[in-house]
């Protein structure tokens, strides 16, 4: 029956998604891409069925972490020798490599199983945009990002911080250079 | 040493089936064991009884497990209309459409157009009792096969 | 010792295609092998206890117990080792065994499949001509007279019209749009030795012809429903005749999906035919909807056709060129209302409704063949 | 990005309906400056201090957020801004750069109360998001400048070790809710 033939070859195919790390929390990030390297995000699914899915992440150096975990979060391993014991704080774990953070995640978000491994290999970590092109061309969906990024202050045009209205009025009669801090330096708000 | 066994057994002699037919009955089960489980009677009949212990409780266990896999599946299905499984089960319960986790799993795989039709009756009942606060629309910078697909509108 | 010959007859013991009639060869063997297996146990050769219990017989055992006696394992044993060795029963027609009554046979067929036939025209139904001809030359050497005419084939060639005709009848009441090349695909498909041997073995057509070989090829069993289906239409009438084709013979579509029956060679050639058939201009544009891992070997193509900027079908496939071949079969199922969407063929009850406006297209096309 | 151009303030619950100036139109000349010219040919050194347009320095007319209650009484209380945002139900976060920016001075000091006229709490608030922003790396440009006058670059990148990367905050309200502050 080649059209059944074809209609199941195109629902088991493999999907490549492309997810834009960019301000995503590597955790809660690690989670939906698990799901979609399990294949979750099907209705077809089934724990024996191998129905997973390819993820492209890219912008991986530029993912961000909660709070302070950048300097406290540390990355454990030992040589199984004496005093082989190392900890590595998350920001040179990341300057190491940048790709390594976001596929711990995963791993971690994944069932520890034998086809773990394989299904890790499905997923793809860029640290930029560059991505090979015959990557590119596999790719056909996005997966949605949890975080909107927030923009900088140096990203704001100028005319774009003047519109913005001002939020209180400035005292009566107020000389502005009182706000001279001890040290007798000139105050300038810009 | 004096064999005994004989002389007693000249009268005593059981009259009755073979013995190999009670094993037999034992094999019926065991033929796909693995090594003197499958061939040897003593053994067999041990991995036996653990194998129908582990049925009975299993058979409890089975609903449970397919449980578990509609409501992935049918989850995995809501996500693809945008909105999750907790809220489309819990509003279709509300408006008394009562259909259990089976029927939604083959509408999901097999009638993907029903199914949606269902996630639409369960958003809109959403938003006019505001039940949950659904983020309806897509986020911007996100597209996806949905926009290109032009459905036959027959 | 014995494991060699057991070896000998594995492949021909456990295998399904045993040849009915023995070689001359095989059978030779059969007879050597069996004669050495009664020689070693006559050398009272220490084989076994089955080789013994052949040679003492049942002696020192009671035979009483019931099918779970102590003796009756050991012997079934046996028993089981000599059909490996005799090997499978040959195949013999079913008019060999003494219970067997032809007219007796020919009523309960009518009855089974509850028609009333008349009785002359069924029998000859069930005559075939490679029979006729060996019983003349036979009953000529007693010195009888018997007739070569009373043979089926007048009644197969008409009941192979009615057949046709009448599919081709339903198809086209069904089917409208189907062009003629497809109809007459699926009527091949229905009337085909193949199916209808299968159709004939299953009413119990097969043990009631009488042929002159045996066992008896598709092609005769075919000839002979067809015969079954003129004297059906001669003895009543020819709507019970369409209503046993609606019921027997097309039944076989069910299940089967009409454009894997009607295989099309080169389906965008044929669709573009059919749209300038129909009139628009334009032809169809194919785009390609979504593909996944194109570079990859697990790989996933959606080609949609268009035409001018509508939306015609859409077609998958592992490449592009698969996805657009199968984009315009689906144009083509849609054009011709064989698609998914479409309800399959009512049968039974439902059939019967239609019966007469289908009998009335029927008779458009009887005239038109003949 | 808080959106207050765009979502409509809504009249604030107890206020009566008489209707509210969005944006006062009028640019009062309060602020001033203390002004130091040298006149060489009379050999003079005038200083005075003169009147800045606020527009050209920190943007666009002030909103009137005052709610209706403080019309009444005589002397000008003025509002809480954080405060009635909230009434507005618009809470402010740390992202909210463009906001945080009117309170804080070029080298990022944070202004006093008398200034921004912030209620105690607010003022709290203020504090953590600011610190919030700085870690974050959202305002690198209002940094003090350094003894050798030059200012440190804007860059993230060039940062130190862990500031380095990307960090992000829950929003305030959840953070006070756990009791976790930077």
């Amino acid at each position: 029956m080649a059209f059944n033939r074809v209609k199941q070859w195109t629902t088991f195919a493999r999907v490549w998604y492309l997810f834009d790390a960019k301000w995503q929390d590597p955790i809660i990030s690690g989670r939906v891409l698990s799901k979609y390297l399990l294949g979750k995000n099907k209705p077809i699914y089934s724990v024996g069925s191998d129905c997973g899915d390819y993820v492209v992440v890219i912008n991986s150096k530029e993912i961000a972490l909660k709070d302070d975990l950048w300097r406290t979060y540390n990355y454990f391993h030992h040589t199984g020798y004496a005093k082989g014991a190392t900890y590595t704080p998350a920001w040179e774990y990341h300057e190491n490599d940048p790709t390594r953070i976001i596929k711990n995640c995963t791993k971690n978000a994944l069932p520890p199983k034998i086809y773990r491994n394989s299904l890790l290999s499905r997923l793809l970590v860029f640290p930029d945009d560059k991505v090979p092109k015959d990557v590119i061309k596999n790719i056909t969906d996005q997966i949605q990002p949890s975080m909107t990024p927030p923009k900088r202050l140096t990203e704001f045009s100028e005319d774009e911080i003047q519109n913005f209205p001002r939020l209180f009025e400035w005292p009566k009669e107020f000389i502005i250079d009182d706000l001279k801090g001890e040290n007798n330096q000139t105050v300038k708000i810009i | 040493m004096v064999h005994l066994t004989n002389t007693l057994n000249r009268f005593g002699y059981i009259h009755g089936p073979h013995r190999i037919y009670k094993r037999m009955q034992v094999f019926r089960f065991t033929w796909h064991y693995y090594g003197r489980h499958r061939r040897c009677y003593k053994l067999a009949v041990q991995r036996l009884h653990k194998a129908w212990l582990h049925a009975t409780r299993n058979r409890k266990m089975k609903g449970l497990l397919y449980k578990e896999i509609w409501q992935t599946r049918i989850d995995a299905a809501c996500k693809e209309h945008g909105i999750k499984y907790f809220e489309f089960t819990e509003s279709l319960t509300r408006q008394n459409i009562h259909l259990n986790h089976a029927v939604l799993n083959d509408l999901a795989i097999y009638e993907p157009r029903t199914f949606k039709s269902l996630c639409n009756v369960a958003k809109q009942h959403i938003v006019n009792t505001g039940l949950y606060n659904l983020t309806l629309e897509e986020p911007e910078g996100v597209f996806n096969r949905s926009m290109f697909t032009d459905e036959l509108k027959q | 010792m014995l494991q060699q010959w057991h070896e000998k007859f594995k492949i021909r013991s456990c295998s399904q295609n045993v040849p009915t009639q023995l070689p001359e060869s095989l059978k030779l063997e059969i007879q050597t092998i069996q004669s050495i297996y009664k020689e070693k146990v006559d050398e009272n050769f220490r084989m076994g206890f089955y080789e013994k219990f052949i040679k003492d017989g049942a002696k020192g055992f009671s035979l009483r117990g019931g099918p779970f006696a102590k003796w009756r394992y050991p012997a079934n044993k046996v028993i089981y080792r000599k059909r490996l060795v005799a090997g499978p029963e040959p195949e013999r027609p079913r008019s060999v065994w003494s219970n067997w009554n032809y007219d007796s046979e020919i009523y309960a067929f009518a009855k089974r499949l509850n028609e009333n036939f008349k009785e002359g025209l069924l029998r000859q139904a069930f005559i075939d001509p490679s029979y006729a001809v060996s019983e003349k030359s036979k009953l000529q050497d007693i010195g009888l007279e018997f007739d070569i005419s009373q043979n089926n084939a007048v009644l197969a060639k008409e009941g192979e019209n009615i057949c046709k005709n009448y599919i081709r009848a339903l198809l086209n009441f069904w089917y409208p749009k189907l062009p003629t090349q497809g109809v007459e695909a699926v009527v091949e498909f229905l009337t085909n030795s193949q199916s209808m041997a299968y159709i004939s073995k299953n009413i119990g057509i097969m043990d009631l012809v009488k042929t002159q070989e045996f066992p008896v090829q598709n092609e005769t069993l075919r000839s002979t429903l067809f015969a079954v289906i003129a004297a059906l239409s001669q003895s009543e009438s020819p709507i019970r005749a369409h209503l046993f084709i609606n019921d027997f013979v097309v039944t076989q579509l069910v299940g089967k999906d009409i454009n894997e029956i009607w295989r099309i060679e080169n389906p965008m050639g044929l669709l573009c035919d059919e749209l300038k058939k129909s009139g628009n201009k334009a032809l169809p544009k194919a785009r390609l909807i979504w593909s996944t891992g194109a570079n990859t070997p697990t790989s996933a193509f959606v080609v949609g056709l268009y035409l001018d900027e509508k939306f015609l079908s859409k077609g998958y496939g592992e490449t592009a060129e698969i996805a657009e071949e199968m984009a315009a079969r689906d144009a083509l199922r849609r054009l011709f209302g064989t698609a998914e969407e479409n309800a399959p063929l009512p049968y039974g009850e439902k059939a019967r409704k239609f019966s007469e406006m289908i009998n009335s297209i029927y008779e458009k096309f009887k005239n038109s063949n003949i | 990005m808080l959106k207050i151009a765009k979502n409509s303030l809504k009249l604030s619950a107890n206020s009566c309906l008489n209707p509210i100036r969005q944006i006062s139109l009028s640019s009062a000349l309060n602020l001033k400056r203390i002004e130091k010219t040298e006149d060489k040919t009379t050999n003079t050194i005038t200083i005075e201090g003169k009147y800045i347009d606020p527009k050209e320095t920190f943007g666009t007319g002030v909103l009137d957020l005052t709610g209706q209650c403080y019309q009444d009484t005589d002397e000008a209380v003025r509002p809480c801004a954080f405060c009635e945002l909230e009434k507005r139900d618009i809470k402010v976060q740390y992202t909210d750069v463009l906001v945080l920016r009117q309170f804080l001075t070029e080298n990022g000091q944070i202004l006093p109360r008398k200034v921004s006229g912030l209620c105690k709490k607010q003022q709290k608030k203020l504090i953590v998001l600011t610190k919030q922003a700085k870690h974050a790396g959202l305002i690198l440009n209002l940094q003090p400048t350094l003894l050798d006058g030059t200012k440190p670059s804007a860059d993230h990148s060039k940062r130190f070790k862990y500031l380095k990367w990307n960090t992000y905050f829950d929003d305030y309200e959840t953070m006070k809710r756990n009791k976790k502050f930077l």
